[in-house]
């Protein structure tokens, strides 16, 4: 079991000082239920299918035979984000797919991790110099908890992701709980695009 | 049928001075002036002897600043091919940068359609008569033609800081830390 | 044995829990509610645990990979942590959805469920209630699952969710029609509604069971396991839930608590489905060797429970395999085969059961002569 | 608006009515209503980020457009902004499936700007390693075409058989996907040792597991049902549309650019060109486009055995004149090389200097999904999955 403090995410804010409620403090019994519960939901995390591009097919063979996601309890990928809990954004992200990937993000059910696959995902990558209409970074749109690099990462890779949210799930205490507050701020804002006629329809 | 043949059959159709030919280069290709394309197009696809039922490709190049060109305007390929006779021909036209307008050539093949579209999106060349002329791969609100020469790399969209963050000693990559 | 018609289970837990008779009178109806209701309950939850674990294995020996390894032996409280983590999930109601309709699917579809529960007998007395027209009301309340889907679809506000509950409402409706008819070929043969005195019926040698009672039970008997597919949405009637066309399908909206109540209800509804089988052609909870099926006591009840068990997990075996094997078929298809191919033949093996009643009543192939003196 | 039946109405009823633009013979309570669906960017069947809008009347789906952008990865501007080498990176990105067959047809493209002679064994290791690609890449379409249509256990296969590719090329050149092995004049190491073994005995494995996955999938009654007589595309349809490959192959039109214009050295191979049989279904239905892939990993397969019995066992593995830093002549030259998906076009506009002018990718997957409203309209939307599988398209190259 991995016990040992997680690294590989990033730097959580710590809302023990703020949280008014007695009962939500540490505590015997507080931190067994902690345990328990930790532990049922780092064994099963369940990630949302959503691929972007190359990341995408290397996500497939994670899920396939040789890899098999299925063995740490991941195996059940959701199609609709409100059953998932893990969304890896495998691929580029373009300036075109963001708001749709904030969207996913938002729709997705607390606790939800984010894992942040490949290189144009976490800055970029090679599109990051000259790619006028790619994200440089995913974080600048969601929170990232893990971040995963290559390009694309080989499925051993994805799985030491996947490994390091198990730890955070595990690290974590009831007392920060909504950790919609307890997210590492975004670095851009975001809105929704204007657009003068309904999407999709060309006119 | 060479295309030295085709070129030849051309100029007899639309007249010497409308069609200058380059066979020197590695694609031999046929200059023809923009408004009579959809003519062209149209005699390549339906003469039977040419019989170009399959649209490639088409390509819009930035000129500006082109090394030994005095033109800044926008030059078009179109790769044409016959699947019956085997046959591939190879058009090219000039535009203005000012008014880069050509008449569209989707209804002769529906494959231009798109890639005319993508022309607008990248290159900002107007198609004339293209029934749905919208940006196909860039997001619908975005600014500039990212293809031409003078592109100004966008700062800021939608919120979301656009510039690139290169490492602090000018290098490029390197783990995000 | 107690005259199997008014609950054997109740009056034994009455027997087995002397104190239940010292409460005060007005708290005997509910306490035995609540007490014979908790069997289904635990027995739905067990089902859909091992189901959900079975299921995964399954599909992963199939698929050439291991499955579940990590957590527990073989991974076996892996279910056990996905249900604990889908209770502790953020609980969403889309700010668009019918909140009431969509707080009450899933708890409809669960009682549909649960409902189902209570006339499927696990031995001669360990039934909730020994309903004199048993199959009658499974036929009945099997459709209250589907209820709750369409409710699910409808509250969820939501364009995948709608279709595939228009799907399911439509796929249901249809496959009433063969599953009504294979249970009235069942009631020709057996000459009682009664789940117990179906089984009853085919005591004795396994030649007694009705699949082998006349020589087109064998098509109502695969007619009824397609037809069941098809009622329990599983591939390759899983229209509903397409998950390659209609996303999620009904349950797309739904997280956390709500949807895993969806998934127990599918599974204990696929275990009822199975038993269901096993019960009408297979003998039920006998093992069809006489010797074994005539143990008292405790032991016998574990054979025959664990007969019944046996060949519902066969079945529940046998889905799966369909599952992870078969391509979905289209909405159209899944018509065409139930109007055009499932009914006929099912009414036509209805007329010819019904006729080989009236000429050789008794013990089907048995009063051939085939084996003599091995009947019951 | 009939007078007799205003004549009971009020003033102002009479007023309000005469506003409405309804049709007051139809009964109010049978109007039905179109469902617009927005069919991705996100959904388990759009292989990648493609969105369909489609417009429905219950299932039956009336009008679809697909909407493409959504990887835009400025694919162009990436190529003209560094040297010609440089540029075979990011090729790689375009169609990721089949990254042998991109690096190719950029280097074909780059050298026939050159006028490069290339060495011979480079050559044979460009079609080794190329048709290796392709049956990784029809192994997922195939797979993948499975999903579509509900089938899970066969994705499995086919991706069991893949990884044995994947580790073969790994070996090759360091990457499991993104292989940046071809280069402008020859490839860029030479082939590790044991590694023509193990492609033999790769060859012989696949051979039988694509028994295996036909028997799963492809003479599935259930499957056949399903894509059999689904969005049947004929010759002139495809042929208006662009589209290219398989696809174009499945409605029997010998189109193969191997054949047709053979570059680098196919035309020394023997192999066929597989159209739709019509075993199952019309030709150039859905059926006929996964029949035809799946022939294609046999004749990818007869091609490597050629390779492997002709290759010389050592050589040039890279051109001299490239080398180094290069700087092809000034002009432009359309290539075309056959992809696994279709027609794959670079055209390249050179300045003389030592970095593109313009480079523009001919996508096929950019064609063949433009068919699908001309396929998909009036058919079920269960269909509109099925045919946007059987279309096998790669969003990488689409969106470039």
């Amino acid at each position: 079991m991995p016990l040992k403090k997680n690294n590989g995410g990033p730097p959580r804010q710590d809302l023990e000082n703020e949280n008014p409620d007695p009962l939500t403090k540490e505590n015997v019994i507080i931190t067994s239920v902690d345990k328990a519960l930790n532990w049922t939901r780092q064994a099963s995390v369940w990630p949302l299918t959503f691929g972007l591009a190359c990341c995408a097919i290397e996500m497939m063979a994670t899920l396939a035979a040789k890899y098999d996601f299925d063995r740490f309890g991941s195996g059940v990928p959701r199609a609709t984000p409100r059953q998932a809990d893990l969304m890896i954004v495998a691929g580029t992200v373009s300036h075109k797919m963001a708001p749709r990937v904030k969207r996913l993000f938002d729709q997705m059910a607390d606790p939800k991790y984010v894992i942040a696959m490949g290189g144009c995902v976490i800055k970029g990558g090679p599109y990051a110099k000259y790619g006028y209409h790619v994200l440089q970074g995913v974080d600048r749109v969601i929170p990232v908890d893990v971040y995963v690099p290559g390009c694309p990462p080989r499925p051993e890779a994805l799985l030491e992701g996947l490994f390091k949210v198990k730890e955070l799930c595990y690290n974590e205490k009831l007392s920060d709980r909504d950790r919609s507050k307890a997210r590492p701020k975004v670095f851009g804002g975001f809105e929704w695009p204007t657009k003068t006629k309904k999407e999709g329809q060309s006119a | 049928m060479e295309s030295s043949a085709i070129f030849a059959a051309l100029k007899t159709k639309f007249g010497e001075a409308a069609i200058d030919l380059n066979e020197d280069g590695p694609e031999a290709f046929a200059m023809v002036p923009s408004e009579l394309i959809p003519d062209v197009c149209q005699h390549l696809r339906d003469a039977p002897e040419f019989d170009c039922d399959l649209f490639s490709c088409l390509t819009g190049v930035d000129l500006k600043g082109l090394k030994g060109e005095t033109d800044d305007g926008f030059e078009v390929i179109y790769n044409i091919e016959s699947t019956g006779k085997a046959h591939c021909v190879s058009l090219r036209t000039r535009v203005a940068r000012e008014k880069p307008e050509i008449p569209s050539v989707s209804s002769i093949w529906e494959t231009a359609d798109w890639h005319e579209r993508e022309s607008f999106d990248l290159l900002g060349i107007v198609f004339t008569g293209h029934p749905n002329l919208v940006r196909i791969l860039c997001a619908d609100d975005w600014i500039g033609y990212p293809l031409r020469k003078d592109y100004e790399f966008p700062t800021e969209y939608h919120g979301i800081v656009c510039e690139f963050e290169g490492n602090e000693d000018g290098t490029w990559g390197g783990h995000p830390g | 044995m107690p005259e199997t018609t008014t609950g054997a289970l109740i009056y034994q837990i009455l027997e087995l829990l002397p104190f239940l008779k010292e409460l005060p009178e007005f708290l005997h109806i509910p306490m035995l509610m609540f007490v014979t209701g908790l069997i289904p309950v635990t027995v739905i939850s067990l089902v859909g645990l091992v189901g959900v674990y079975m299921e995964r294995k399954v599909s992963a020996f199939m698929q050439i990979r291991l499955g579940p390894m990590e957590y527990g032996p073989w991974g076996t409280l892996q279910t056990l942590a996905d249900g604990i983590k889908l209770m502790g999930k953020e609980d969403i109601i889309p700010r668009e959805a019918d909140k009431p309709l969509f707080i009450l699917a899933p708890i409809a579809a669960f009682v549909g469920v649960f409902l189902l529960f209570i006339a499927i007998p696990f031995d001669r007395d360990i039934i909730v209630v020994d309903l004199n027209v048993g199959i009658f009301y499974l036929a009945a309340v099997a459709s209250i699952e589907v209820v709750g889907i369409i409710m699910a679809g409808w509250a969820s506000n939501n364009k995948w969710s709608l279709l595939g509950a228009m799907r399911e409402a439509a796929q249901v409706v249809a496959y009433e029609i063969p599953v009504g008819i294979c249970l009235v070929t069942v009631v020709i043969v057996s000459g009682s509604f009664s789940m117990v005195d179906i089984v009853e019926e085919q005591k004795g040698l396994f030649l007694n069971w009705f699949i082998f009672r006349n020589p087109v039970m064998w098509v109502v008997f695969i007619a009824f396991i397609i037809a069941s597919l098809a009622e329990l949405k599983r591939a390759p009637f899983d229209l509903p839930e397409a998950e390659s066309e209609l996303v999620s399908g009904f349950h797309t909206e739904y997280s956390g608590m709500r949807f895993s109540i969806f998934f127990i209800a599918e599974y204990g509804a696929m275990f009822v489905a199975s038993a269901l089988i096993a019960i009408l052609f297979l003998g039920g909870y006998y093992t069809g060797i006489p010797f074994l099926d005539n143990i008292d006591g405790i032991l016998g009840i574990l054979i025959r429970v664990g007969a019944l068990f046996g060949k519902a997990f066969a079945f529940l075996f046998l889905q799966m395999w369909i599952r992870w094997t078969l391509p979905r078929i289209r909405l159209d298809q899944m018509f065409y085969l139930c109007y055009k191919v499932l009914v006929p033949f099912g009414f036509v093996a209805m007329i010819i059961t019904a006729f080989w009643q009236m000429v050789l009543p008794g013990d089907g192939f048995m009063s051939l002569g085939w084996a003599p003196g091995l009947g019951k | 608006m009939s007078p007799s039946r205003d004549v009971k109405g009020s003033k102002t009823k009479m007023a309000d009515t005469a506003n409405m633009n309804t049709n007051v013979h139809e009964p109010p309570d049978v109007r039905t209503e179109e469902l617009l669906l927005n069919m991705g960017p996100q959904h388990p069947s759009t292989h990648g980020v493609l969105k369909v809008v489609a417009k429905t009347d219950g299932e039956l789906v009336l009008e679809c457009e697909p909407v493409v952008g959504y990887l835009h990865r400025c694919f162009e501007k990436c190529a003209e902004s560094g040297s010609y080498v440089q540029a075979v990176p990011y090729t790689d990105r375009l169609d990721y499936l089949m990254a042998m067959g991109n690096n190719l047809g950029y280097c074909l493209a780059v050298e026939a700007l050159m006028k490069v002679e290339i060495p011979e064994y480079a050559d044979y290791i460009r079609v080794l390693v190329t048709e290796l690609n392709r049956i990784g890449s029809h192994l997922i379409a195939v797979g993948t075409f499975g999903l579509d249509t509900g089938a899970i256990t066969p994705f499995f296969y086919a991706f069991r058989d893949r990884e044995m590719v994947l580790d073969i090329l790994e070996e090759i050149c360091g990457q499991r996907l993104n292989y940046n092995y071809i280069r402008p004049g020859g490839v860029a190491y030479d082939l590790p040792e044991g590694i023509l073994d193990k492609i033999s005995t790769f060859i012989d494995h696949m051979e039988k597991s694509l028994e295996e996955i036909n028997n799963l999938l492809t003479y599935n009654g259930i499957f056949i049902h399903r894509t059999a007589n689904v969005g049947v595309m004929t010759p002139e349809v495809a042929i208006k549309y662009g589209v290219t490959g398989p696809n174009l192959r499945s409605t029997g039109v010998k189109r193969d650019l191997r054949k047709l214009r053979p570059y680098s050295i196919y035309d020394r191979f023997e192999f066929n060109i597989c159209t739709g049989t019509g075993e199952y279904g019309t030709i150039g239905d859905c059926w006929n486009r996964h029949i035809v892939r799946t022939q294609e990993i046999i004749e990818s397969i007869k091609i490597l055995r050629q390779v492997l019995n002709a290759m010389p066992t050592e050589g040039e593995h890279l051109a001299k004149a490239t080398a180094r830093k290069f700087r092809p002549p000034k002009g432009a030259a359309y290539t075309a090389v056959e992809n696994s998906k279709g027609e794959l076009g670079f055209y390249i506009a050179s300045d003389g200097t030592d970095e593109p002018w313009r480079v523009k990718c001919r996508a096929p997957s950019f064609h063949n999904v433009s068919v699908l409203p001309a396929l998909a309209n009036g058919t079920m939307l269960a269909d509109l999955v099925i045919i946007l599988g059987s279309l096998d398209i790669v969003l990488g190259e689409i969106d470039r």
